[in-house]
């Protein structure tokens, strides 16, 4: 049975609510009312379940399966921090309410901070950007100021940023007003310090490395080009989107980084929800410290309070957002690494890159491999060399695993590969699963050799929909219901 | 380790597998000197109790809404949210799952997504809404952004009745980008003169309306007047539920609506996750920035969801993105729509109107308090009072006594003469008790 | 992909649960540690996560779409229930707690009992029965005591029961003691007085009847069966398993009802839970009021307490179970019984007939209808005559049914009817979804006339399984998974 | 009305269809008489907010487990559930399901009952189990009753170990049957001669372990005498935990086991709903109650699991069936599952373990107390001890400072002299401050 929209499921009488009749009063509203209808639909609550539930058994998600997204780290979502973040102490309490009588939440903040600051020995936090994309902005601000401090902020508009970057990179730098140079890597991956030297000069103010990047390698020079950066004045900021890899093993502070973001989302386990709500802390150099957004947390004798008063931080930048952050997700993410500890936080990026690897060995010998086969971290990348002359694309090939019961991987990202396909199983997969996904994919890749065109070519075949027409919707773009015309009679 | 499948057995056999003696071998690109080898100093894994007392025990440290007469908002608001909308965003396949970028294995948040559009650009009254922003801050900073695209002009004007937190986003980011940002006086009784700041530089005015201190602002003539110049109008609320009973800001002629989402379907969470809400007119969807989602056929011609325009978007277009936003709201963009489905039309409408009559009670309650003044002519469900001495001194005191009065104007407008100011507002999760306890516990403190 | 048993998935090493180790101590065990391995699987907190999530998309439920099953009465599970029965001072007290320290449970308890009692207009309720079997257990004993009391018990052995009875009622029956005489209903499906004053005598006990009956008909005759019980000294029991037809339109207890249960997981919307657990509450009229089980509750001045001493209570027959009976179900129950209040309860009864008498108008020119095309009360009876010839049975109908995105009606009950089809849409169905369903079994019946045999005997082809082997389940039968023997090289 | 899809203009246009002038008529055999015309004389619907507030304060009216140093046992047990099995259970294919009777869209119901059957046959040491009963004082009825029908003899003796409230289940059903029971005396150091109690007219000796006073019973010496006399041992436990730590019942003998499964996955609930374990030979199959599944092949020989031995049963057998039980316990049988494959082999053994720790270190603190006297040689996580004075008054007094003690055996055995025992549960959920805080107390309390 096909779900219909709620627009086409709806009445205008009906209602998933019972609301009690207030007493008569008179309206303050000087005139506004709304005199139209607003065109909503009703709907009993037992419509409203049915309909919700439904569609979400249209959905894969990692509870129902392994979700090898490259670059996304799609890892287990453990139901205690569902149960936390919900405690009445955390989720129902009100932003502006007295400082004094949300102690228990500062010093969670307090907390979150702590094990941020320990795991990547850098000075200071951000709390606030909303997710990683807010986090890469927040940090370029804070770059932003600190040039604008040192008076250098008109002569160094440039930033370095390597062509394997997140898109967000770029498109972050040029929101806050920076220019992009391109900076390419080298054959093996990984980008070149005597790239960054030539890239590098007095107009330079910041580069955006990823690390381990998005070919899931480990910028082995990363020292020599923070180091690099440092002399010839600039900043490194570090996207640390796969900071998953490496918790506990590395420490971005030891390694010269002066601001990078950590998405919450992937690192600590905060769920994706279908596209949100993430968080994306940023943990900053006593280079960048004193130009943190507000509101900052300060401990005082009265308790810790949080400053959010520009004349009490000179160097700030301002303010990125309403209020404080996403304490829902602080309180998720802590709990997490409260539960895994030191010992499981360090185990889980080293299972993580196992199971990569694993994944690997067990298809390098039937698809390809760009960088050759080493070892990579907590993702392998595979290209599409292997599919030439096939006529199959990267994207059938992803189709085709859907028909298998799996998630794709990442596909076409990062651009620098040619088919790229970026696998990424996480720390959260077993043994057995991931068998099960090499024979899937293995069998899949001698199909491509035999050349089972039908399988791929209209792959899924066993979805909730077939493939599905993008062009079609972004030459005329549907972007809402409208109610059809009466049909004529 | 409870998360962690692999046993050390597994360990062992997968080493072996990929030919590698030991796991360190795998993080040998880490140069030397910087490998760890201690564990962090931090404590060691815990199991589920240890946690849950861990944090139940800071949890028990604050003073929760559902435990406390409760009139805290100036954008954010306490509202009572269906069982079943906590439960539906809980389903595995909505809370675990990822943005819909393989969308036939997508299509249940394909579909609420392309509801949660249609719902927000009725409310709003707009053609065009998009998949959500953070919250509704950063979507006033991106709609400014997007004005300035649209008018290749530089400069913003906001109103004095903008929510201080939004006017800072603006400013803060105008400030690194070189941006001109006029930030109008705090404008208590929405009385400011906009229309005479309007030129020809002007990109956009920014106005709220219910502004920060819960009036109620016609939008109408502001419309006028900016079209006349070529500014663009964005129309900003921090609390949804009034779009129920209040005109919708498309129809009072605004070019881009944003606001926060928060109120309907979402926890207080201290702050967040809210979810931000972002819709417009058809014409400037290319320039509009976040996801959206459109219908479309699959190959058997039946009809699905994807999501479209991603040539706007960073990972197509990177620096010549409309955004750098990726992850956005989902799961509370999600809560929202569940609730609005719920609420329909008439509850929206009743929601709203018990809100009002909540409010209207409480401000004539308190207007009749010896020493408080009322500064609104006009409001929905907020409103501003003048106490004699700091708002913020009686607010602690009252906080002390287990109610939570309000949020004092020295809080967002710091130094700027507003400290015996406080916003009040009253929702329909305010009983009459717990009326007639704030309008006792003021009258006594300021007595 | 096939989801294994966790006893496939598992390893000895693996844990889903972390726990601290314990300080040294001196076991007092006397010898009796277990030695040997006990057999269990072990999983991780993920695999254990996807597993079950897995299994549940095998099922089909209420949430997913109409279940109209009769005498099942498959209505929605109002989440808010869920909610207010985690309370923690619902869920997280103890039945042994000092009864002072759970005076707002007692309260509950007595609030529920007003509410059955109200609605029913009966003298007195035993809570303590875990579902409608375990209810009737409960009357028919609170009967068995009455005649001892009466010195009859020996005399009266006999309990009437109709053909058209759910099962439990004479195994009930049986269990206490008793023996089942059969009764024949008329022509037109509801029980003959006449037939019940013939078969009644001094060795008559009880009747047992349901009412509204299993064939969705309300006994016209129930006064006049009442009163010839009650002259020939017999006790009336009514199967309150269809009381969900008659809320707020008829009381049981004006109708010469002795005893009646109510399936608080059927009429009061606890969910059914893949087969419990339920409550069934037992109304008692003042003739059998006096030998209610244990415990019950008395309200003394210094507050509510529960009974449970039978010193206390002389006429009690004593306990039917530990502690105090379902007290999750009579939150889950209350809340819903609240929240309908006394005017939702009543048009939840009317909109449930009303459904059901939509849908047999809707299906009545195709399908045919054992007592005539007359109105039913909460559920639509077909019967197998208009398969006849077909070659086609009820149950090719009904697994034909699941590949159209239907639950099945309830089939081959009751028994008095050839080919039972028993449809009970309920009234948490809207229009619309009436109007599919029964297009759907149009479409159905049409391909019967047609004889599109292979869509009805392959049936189901779209399920998680196609139809199963349940003789072969019963011949040889597996009840637990035992560990394969190795394989011999 | 927020439950009921049907608007007024459905009710209107369903009613033309059907044929009839109103709903009235649909209503028309219901004697006139005992019609109702009036509503019933109760409140009217309610929001949610409303309902929530009513019942919220009912809850908070009650001194919750886990917001007290508790101790109550003797039957019921607060134990931690980890959140995911909250969570699964409360999955809508879960728990908005049927019983599973069209087996091909109910394999996740049915693979999961297979799955508890095994896991409760592993823990109690038999062959086979069933789907679940009621609880264990319920489960513990059917045994003697299936005990009864398998040796065709009507006798059965109950030890003076066994739960009162089990004991009186039995007694109450017997007293209606006419089969004779025979119950022990309280036997407070499991020291009664039941070998000597056999004859041959006995049918089964139930016997419980650990006992209500905690005391572990060595159940093979009675399963010999048992054997010899031709009775069937039914040996009973309350405490499932403590399975992963003490010899199995099956492994020493017993002919049934059956149990209370509250204390893995399931809440304390006030007394229910909890879960009954069943389990016996596969010889006895035929005359279990209850439900079963089993495994089969479908129509393409897929593995694929069915209920069955159905024969057995009242919906087929009628008044010759095993039992008249119907609905059982599904969802809290499937909390238990999931919880019991969260701890697999380990973390059971780990529970139990640090349940015996618990206890023990409380009832050696308890001991050095002047003027208790603690009964117990062996126990697993609950003992008795003896107090100066009656054990309900220091209850009641320690309940009102917050600290829930544990049950005085009066209140389950009332006038038999028992009155200054008291029965004292410690489970990993007692902290160490949890338990010094009862040490404490008592010791004042008893001073």
């Amino acid at each position: 049975i096909e779900e219909g929209l709620i627009f086409e499921l709806g009445r205008p009488e009906a209602s998933g609510v019972d609301l009690p009749e207030p007493a008569p009063f008179q309206s303050r509203l000087g005139g506004l009312e709304r005199k139209t209808p607003i065109g909503l639909p009703g709907l009993s609550e037992p419509e409203t379940v049915r309909h919700y539930v439904r569609l979400s058994q249209k959905n894969y998600s990692i509870d129902t399966g392994i979700f090898p997204l490259g670059s996304c780290t799609m890892k287990h979502n453990p139901r205690l921090n569902e149960r936390m973040a919900r405690l009445p102490g955390f989720g129902d309490i009100h932003p502006l309410q007295p400082q004094s009588s949300v102690q228990g939440a500062l010093e969670l903040m307090k907390e979150i901070s702590h094990w941020l600051l320990t795991l990547t020995g850098m000075q200071a936090v951000a709390l606030s950007p909303r997710a990683g994309a807010h986090g890469e902005a927040c940090g370029m601000m804070a770059i932003k100021q600190a040039l604008i401090a040192r008076g250098e902020a008109e002569q160094r508009k440039v930033v370095l940023v390597p062509d394997s970057a997140h898109g967000t990179n770029p498109a972050t730098a040029t929101l806050v007003g920076f220019e992009v140079r391109s900076v390419p890597a080298r054959e093996d991956g990984i980008v070149d310090v005597e790239a960054v030297r030539q890239a590098l000069g007095p107009d330079v103010a910041a580069i955006m490395l990823t690390n381990p990047n998005t070919c899931g390698l480990f910028e082995k020079n990363i020292v020599e080009i923070a180091e690099a950066m440092h002399e010839a004045g600039a900043y490194f900021y570090c996207d640390g989107a796969n900071f998953n890899a490496i918790v506990g093993r590395a420490r971005p502070g030891d390694l010269g980084v002066d601001a990078m973001h950590i998405n919450l989302h992937k690192t600590f386990s905060t769920p994706h929800g279908g596209g949100g709500p993430g968080a994306g802390p940023v943990v900053l150099s006593s280079r960048l410290a004193p130009h943190a957004p507000l509101p900052f947390l300060v401990q005082e004798k009265a308790g810790l309070r949080l400053v959010e008063d520009k004349a009490e931080a000179p160097g700030t930048f301002g303010r990125i957002g309403a209020f404080h952050g996403q304490m829902g997700m602080y309180v998720r993410a802590l709990t997490y690494m409260l539960s895994h500890g030191a010992d499981g936080l360090r185990q889980a990026s080293e299972d993580a890159v196992l199971n990569a690897n694993y994944v690997r060995v067990g298809l390098a010998d039937l698809m390809s491999l760009p960088f050759g086969n080493r070892p990579c971290m907590h993702e392998a990348l595979f290209d599409d060399a292997w599919l030439k002359g096939t006529g199959l694309s990267v994207l059938d090939f992803a189709k085709a695993m859907i028909d298998e019961g799996f998630h794709p991987m990442t596909v076409y990202f990062p651009l620098v590969v040619h088919g790229a396909m970026l696998i990424e199983p996480t720390e959260s997969e077993s043994k057995a699963t991931l068998d099960l996904f090499v024979a899937a994919l293995r069998d899949l890749a001698m199909a491509v050799q035999r050349g089972d065109k039908e399988r791929f070519l209209g792959a899924p075949h066993y979805a909730p929909r077939r493939r599905l027409d993008e062009t079609r919707a972004a030459r005329t773009p549907v972007l809402k219901w409208t109610k059809p015309a009466p049909i004529e009679n | 380790m409870r998360y962690l499948p692999l046993t050390p057995e597994d360990r062992t056999e997968m080493l072996a597998r990929v030919g590698v003696p030991s796991v360190d071998a795998l993080f040998e690109d880490i140069p030397a000197a910087k490998r760890l080898v201690e564990l962090p100093d931090l404590p060691l894994h815990k199991g589920e109790l240890e946690v849950e007392r861990w944090l139940g025990r800071l949890s028990a440290k604050n003073l929760a809404a559902s435990a406390a007469p409760f009139f805290v908002g100036a954008g954010a608001y306490k509202h009572h949210v269906p069982a079943s909308v906590d439960h539906l965003i809980q389903r595995s396949e909505f809370m675990t799952s990822y943005t819909p970028y393989q969308p036939e294995i997508a299509q249940g948040t394909l579909q609420y997504v392309f509801e949660f559009q249609t719902q927000v650009a009725a409310l709003t009254g707009m053609e065009v809404a998009n998949a959500s922003m953070y919250d509704g801050s950063t979507a006033t900073g991106e709609a400014v952004l997007m004005a300035h695209r649209l008018t290749k002009r530089g400069k913003a004007i906001l109103s004095g009745g903008l929510h201080p937190h939004y006017a800072q986003v603006v400013t803060s980011q105008a400030a690194l980008t070189g941006h001109d940002v006029v930030v109008m006086p705090p404008d208590l009784q929405a009385k400011e003169d906009l229309v005479g700041r309007l030129d020809a530089q002007t990109s956009c005015l920014v106005v709220q309306s219910p502004d920060v201190f819960g009036n109620l602002r016609d939008l109408e003539p502001l419309a006028e007047a900016c079209r006349k110049q070529g500014v663009l109008l964005i129309a900003v609320f921090t609390e949804a539920v009034s779009l129920g009973l209040v005109k919708a800001p498309g129809d009072m002629g605004a070019d881009i609506v944003v606001g926060e989402g928060q109120s309907i379907g979402n926890a207080l969470n201290f702050g967040g996750p809210y979810v931000g809400l972002f819709a417009t007119r058809s014409k400037y969807l290319r320039q509009m920035p976040g996801r959206l989602c459109g219908e479309t056929l699959d190959a058997d011609g039946r009809r699905g969801f994807v999501l479209t325009l991603s040539t706007r978007e960073q990972h197509i277009r990177r620096d010549k993105a409309t955004s750098n936003i990726c992850t956005n709201s989902g799961l509370c963009c999600l809560a929202f729509t569940i609730h609005l489905t719920l609420l329909g039309e008439q509850g929206l409408r009743q929601l709203a109107t018990i809100n009002h009559a909540h409010a209207v009670d409480l401000a004539d309650r308190l207007a009749k308090v010896p020493g408080v003044e009322l500064l609104n002519e006009t409001f929905f469900n907020e409103f501003t009072i003048r106490l004699p001495g700091r708002a913020e001194d009686h607010v602690e005191a009252l906080a002390a006594q287990g109610i939570l009065a309000g949020v004092p104007v020295s809080r967002l407008l710091p130094g700027q003469g507003c400290d015996d100011l406080l916003i009040i507002a009253s929702t329909e999760v305010n009983s009459d008790d717990d009326r007639a306890a704030l309008v006792d516990a003021l009258a006594k403190q300021i007595a």
